[in-house]
């Protein structure tokens, strides 16, 4: 008898070995972003271009880009993402076609984003030249949602309860009427939570946006014009190393902005789970 | 009425097919550039050449591939155990109130972009290699690390969905048997999820071998099997990110054939995951 | 019927966080009887069916003030070894719950991890927990088929069978019953018979006519109100409780005035 | 686009946005031109960012956007027409000279070699450097320095440096392949400032104290060196346009070339052309 407990004080003493590595760990990650960042962190350094030859200063025209780029995506890809998912849970009983339709689903998300990038530089910029600009960013980028928003739809739609389908259809309303009235505005706050997890993903996208969006210091203003997102930014600025004290900055935002949008998602909908 | 009925319903039979458009489109686009190779350079000598020198016009990517796949599996060999021995940290051992902020931050932390977990490799993990290994600090060692960390919240995430799904009433039994605590989660909870544990680690492994930014930041891109665990070494994915900015000619078109290489594995990946989780 | 006591239960409070749920529980229960619990729904027999093997250490929150006693030693002190007492203390629950595993694997869980590796011995174990389960015949061809495969009652069974592999003392049968057909029900009804001969058995149930029939002893719980705690109304012999109870409120309840 | 028009709803939304695109790829090409996008070398990136920042705030009608990528994009760029200028802090290839560049030099620029300011090494011979670069000198004990085995910090090949260094420095040798490889000037600066055994070699105008300079055939590079051309690892950098620069490209050019820019930007990094 004595053994079995001994191995099970051993194994509980491994676990929470393990349980703090993990907590440390991802503690020292914001921790350190945060200990450095914070220092750079002024009104000045989010409403400014970068200045000079060290590209220290703001980096306002980062900021704007990457949430061009995103907010276009999502302008595009959400209600593409949201139809299908309506189509998946509504219209349409399990079968060979959904299979295909959510195995697409799988192997689009499981793409990797550089071939991603690979491919918007391959369709949009060269092919259907766009160039590098907005456009061919949130293009590319919406490939990237489409999957995580269709997702966490379909679940949405599921989550509402058939009997009030059958309630509003058996008062003679139509299959769209009942969608309309009834299973969206149920699951609003949830495929709401989906938008944004997509908004948080492309947000922090690099690889894909790098050959699509261009890497030049622009405000954006029209689709057709480069912009270098934050994601871009920080990369560079960390391998030229011309202004560590900006990349801190860079990455702190970064972070900062992307944990308020997953955390805006959690709000939105309590419990729901991070899905991915 | 019922036309805007049916109108509605083929719109979003199309949205539906978008994805699959999507994937369709991909593959085409990136092997219009890519297929070029075939003539090129030939098949074998691209897949299985051993030297990868576009300033000599040598194109052979077998040096990436066994980097990303060393680099995939040694992230997964240190990052699955610890991300699984988290999630049953969390799921069977946490008392509620370190559950209560330990969970929602891994959850956070799985969203974390790939190149902040790359800067933070580059000014933590790259000098800390060095210091206590020598060398430049870039390298497999570091690209280990990094990624083993940056898997770590996607699969500690899936396995505790896995693991709290295992029914409360298998571990009563266990306990009301007189099994300790370890007893029941190996025996019992553990063989109960196994398919949603391999699931989660076969998704940390398509995230780590699609992985670009991080590698890229400290790998150390030299395009060689590496000699040793601080040996710098190459992946496909930042091997593409490296050099797609000016390559021309061949040489763009060998970075566009890496990616029919990276899709087709990214794609079997996906249908491991459909196989693993619908078996019996 | 002068037979000792296997429990002894003091003055017992449960504390669900700062819910109370049992209040001033005093009772005992004969080694080698079958005690039945019975009660509405939500009046704390099951909770209190687990504090005889502390299964209600797992949720969190929970506090039990008084004593418990088994053979005569307190089984709520410091140096109790829960995973010990639970084995001696076996639990068969509502929904029969067999492990994805086969149905040889299933009752040689326990043996195994209490230490036997035997594979002999092991296969003699199974083969007798099953005889003694009444499930030996039925299965005894497709020992290696899941025990997921198998009916509801005789899902049941094996659940015994596995309890029964671990030699416990006492048995704590949780509405063993409600989730299976009637056939299941009466074999494992005659199966408890023969089993109080060995074993000391309680059962919490909803079916008073099953009370009737198995039980020798019975206790009745009853809680004023969902808010309050529940109490133990009144114990006596199983013939007395259903031809001639002392409480009235016990006298309404097994006529059927309300619950 | 296509996908657009599957829009459940929302449509005031959608047309918005189509009207919103089609101007903005409308007015790109063809019109007066209004951007000019500079591209490439990495090494002449930061000094031409300021001067299109100086540049764009004197001339609120022309856009310049500045993107980096290395000499051989930029010179793509100028060639495709991608972009309208290319950076360069290198020569043209055989392939690139038929394509009808016109040149522009802006600066002059040295290649510094440079370790970590532990290593006693003060000074190495050509044949030396190219040993070590190309793997065959992987000690520092062979050139009299501590039994320490060499890092070899690179430069990847998108860099103009690379190329200019490869040129000058390696004379038909290869690099080695076991080099840790950077995409950029900072990192490798940092490897070698943190590194003791680290050699790696950058733009002078990179130089930070916390790395040490060494001799390359009996010279240091300094302005003066470089200028009498005693400092033999010096190359010019070049803007590059398709044809005869015109219009707002030419503008900036000769913005660029100005005093202004040569005496308050590019004298901060390189030695200027004029001035």
């Amino acid at each position: 008898m004595l053994d079995k407990n001994l191995k099970n004080k051993i194994a509980m003493i491994f676990l929470w070995g393990n349980g703090l590595v993990t907590i440390v760990i991802l503690a020292l990650i914001i921790g350190y972003v945060l200990v450095k960042g914070l220092p750079a962190m002024s009104l000045e350094f989010i409403f400014t271009s970068p200045k000079g030859v060290t590209q220290s200063g703001g980096i306002f025209p980062t900021i704007i880009a990457s949430i061009y780029v995103t907010g276009l995506s999502i302008l595009i890809g959400a209600p593409v993402a949201v139809g299908a998912a309506i189509y998946l849970s509504e219209y349409t009983k399990e079968g060979r076609i959904t299979q295909i339709i959510r195995f697409g689903a799988d192997a689009l998300a499981g793409v990797p984003s550089i071939v991603l990038g690979l491919f918007g530089l391959s369709l949009f910029v060269y092919i259907l030249g766009l160039g590098w600009s907005m456009l061919s960013g949130a293009l590319t980028l919406i490939l990237m949602i489409l999957p995580i928003i269709m997702r966490t739809t379909e679940d949405a739609l599921q989550a509402v309860p058939n009997a009030w389908r059958q309630g509003s259809v058996g008062l003679g309303a139509t299959k769209w009427q009942t969608i309309r009235k009834v299973v969206l505005p149920a699951a609003t706050p949830r495929i709401m939570t989906g938008i944004v997890l997509g908004v948080g993903r492309v947000f922090g996208e690099t690889a894909a946006v790098m050959f699509t969006a261009g890497l030049a210091i622009n405000i954006p203003f029209l689709p057709n014009e480069p912009g270098r997102t934050m994601t871009s930014h920080l990369y560079l600025l960390a391998t030229e190393g011309t202004s560590m004290r900006t990349a801190y900055g860079t990455a702190l935002l970064l972070m900062g902005i992307i944990l308020i949008f997953n955390l805006g998602a959690r709000r939105l909908f309590g419990g729901s789970k991070v899905r991915r | 009425m019922r036309l805007k009925e049916q109108i509605l319903e083929k719109v979003f039979l199309l949205s539906a097919f978008a994805a699959v458009v999507g994937v369709i489109l991909v593959f085409i686009f990136v092997s219009i550039k890519g297929i070029p190779i075939i003539k090129s350079i030939g098949i074998t000598k691209f897949i299985f050449g051993l030297d990868w020198a576009p300033t000599d016009k040598h194109y052979g990517i077998l040096p990436l591939i066994i980097g990303s796949f060393i680099v995939t599996f040694g992230a997964l060999l240190i990052g699955a155990p610890m991300a699984i021995g988290t999630a049953i940290f969390l799921s069977e051992i946490a008392p509620s109130q370190i559950k209560a902020i330990v969970r929602p931050a891994v959850e956070l932390l799985a969203g974390i972009p790939s190149v902040i977990y790359g800067f933070f490799g580059l000014i933590i993990i790259v000098p800390l290699v060095r210091m206590v290994f020598g060398g430049s600090g870039f390298g497999l060692l570091t690209g280990w690390l990094v990624l083993a960390i940056m898997i770590l919240p996607t699969i500690a995430t899936i396995s505790e969905d896995a693991i709290g799904a295992v029914p409360r009433s298998y571990r009563e039994a266990s306990y009301g048997m007189g099994a300790t605590k370890w007893q029941t989660i190996w025996r019992v909870v553990l063989p109960a999820c196994k398919k949603g544990l391999m699931g989660a680690t076969i998704l940390g492994m398509g995230r780590a071998i699609g992985e670009t930014m991080a590698l890229l930041m400290v790998l150390g891109n030299a395009p060689v099997v590496p000699k040793s665990l601080t040996a710098p070494a190459s992946a496909l994915t930042s091997i593409i990110a490296l050099d797609m900015s000016y390559a021309s000619g061949d040489h763009q078109v060998a970075l566009f054939a890496m990616g029919i290489v990276l899709f087709l594995i990214s794609f079997s990946f996906v249908g491991l995951i459909r196989l693993v989780s619908s078996r019996g | 019927m002068a037979s000792e006591n296997k429990f002894e239960i003091k003055d017992l409070d449960f504390y669900y966080s700062d819910f109370e749920a049992l209040e001033a529980i005093t009772v005992n229960i004969r080694k080698n009887t079958i005690t039945a619990f019975i009660g509405p729904s939500g009046c704390g027999k099951s909770t209190f069916l687990r504090t005889l093997n502390r299964m209600n250490d797992l949720i969190e929150g929970a506090k039990v003030e008084g004593s418990v006693t088994l053979d005569g030693t307190d089984i709520y002190t410091a140096d109790t070894d829960v995973v010990d007492l639970r084995r001696r203390v076996g639990m068969i629950f509502q929904q029969p719950n067999p492990f994805p595993l086969s149905i040889y694997e299933n009752v040689a869980y326990g043996p195994r991890i209490h230490g036997i590796k035997n594979k002999a011995k092991l296969d003699e174990i199974v083969e007798r927990s099953l005889t003694n389960a009444a499930l030996w015949k039925e299965v005894k061809d497709k020992l290696n088929q899941p025990g997921t495969d198998l009916s509801g009652g005789q899902q049941q069974r094996l659940c015994i069978s596995r309890v029964l592999a671990v030699n416990p003392e006492v048995l704590l049968m949780d509405e063993p019953c409600s989730a299976i057909d009637p056939t299941s029900t009466q074999k494992i009804e005659d199966l408890m018979d023969q089993l109080k001969e060995n074993f000391t058995i309680v059962i919490v149930t909803h079916n008073m006519q099953q009370a009737a029939r198995v039980s020798e002893y019975t206790a009745f719980f009853l809680a004023e109100d969902t808010n309050k705690p529940a109490h133990l109304i009144e114990y006596d012999l199983t013939d007395v409780i259903f031809t001639n109870p002392s409480d009235k409120r016990t006298e309404n309840y097994i006529t059927g005035r309300f619950g | 686009m296509r996908k657009c028009s599957r829009r459940p709803s929302g449509r005031p939304k959608l047309l918005a946005l189509l009207l919103l695109v089609s101007i903005g790829t409308g007015c790109a090409r063809g019109g007066a031109q209004k951007t000019v996008s500079v591209s490439g070398s990495t090494t002449i990136f930061a000094v031409a960012q300021a001067a299109a920042e100086e540049f764009n705030k004197r001339n609120p009608d022309v856009k310049v956007t500045v993107q980096g990528g290395g000499s051989s994009a930029g010179i793509e760029a100028a060639i495709t027409g991608a972009g309208d200028i290319g950076m360069s802090s290198r020569d043209l290839k055989d392939e690139e000279l038929k394509a009808g560049l016109a040149e522009h030099i802006i600066a002059i620029d040295a290649i510094a070699i440079i370790v970590n300011p532990d290593n006693p090494i003060e000074k190495l011979n050509a044949r030396q450097v190219r040993d070590i670069f190309d793997g065959k000198i992987a000690n520092w004990r062979q050139v009299g320095g501590k039994d320490v085995p060499i890092v070899l910090v690179n430069r990847d090949e998108a860099s103009g440096t690379r190329e200019a260094f490869l040129k000058k420095v390696m004379e038909g040798k290869k690099f080695s392949k076991d080099a840790v490889i950077q995409p950029g000037s900072g990192q490798v600066r940092s490897i070698v400032a943190s590194t003791p055994a680290a050699i790696g070699y950058m733009s002078l105008g990179y130089v930070t104290p916390e790395v040490k300079v060494i001799e390359y055939d009996g010279t240091r590079p300094s302005k003066e060196s470089i200028f009498k051309g005693k400092y033999k690892l010096s190359r010019k950098l070049k803007l590059f346009t398709k044809g005869r620069a015109k219009g707002a490209t030419k503008k900036f050019i000769d913005f660029f070339l100005g005093d202004w820019v040569q005496k308050n930007i590019v004298s901060v990094e390189f030695i200027p052309v004029r001035g």
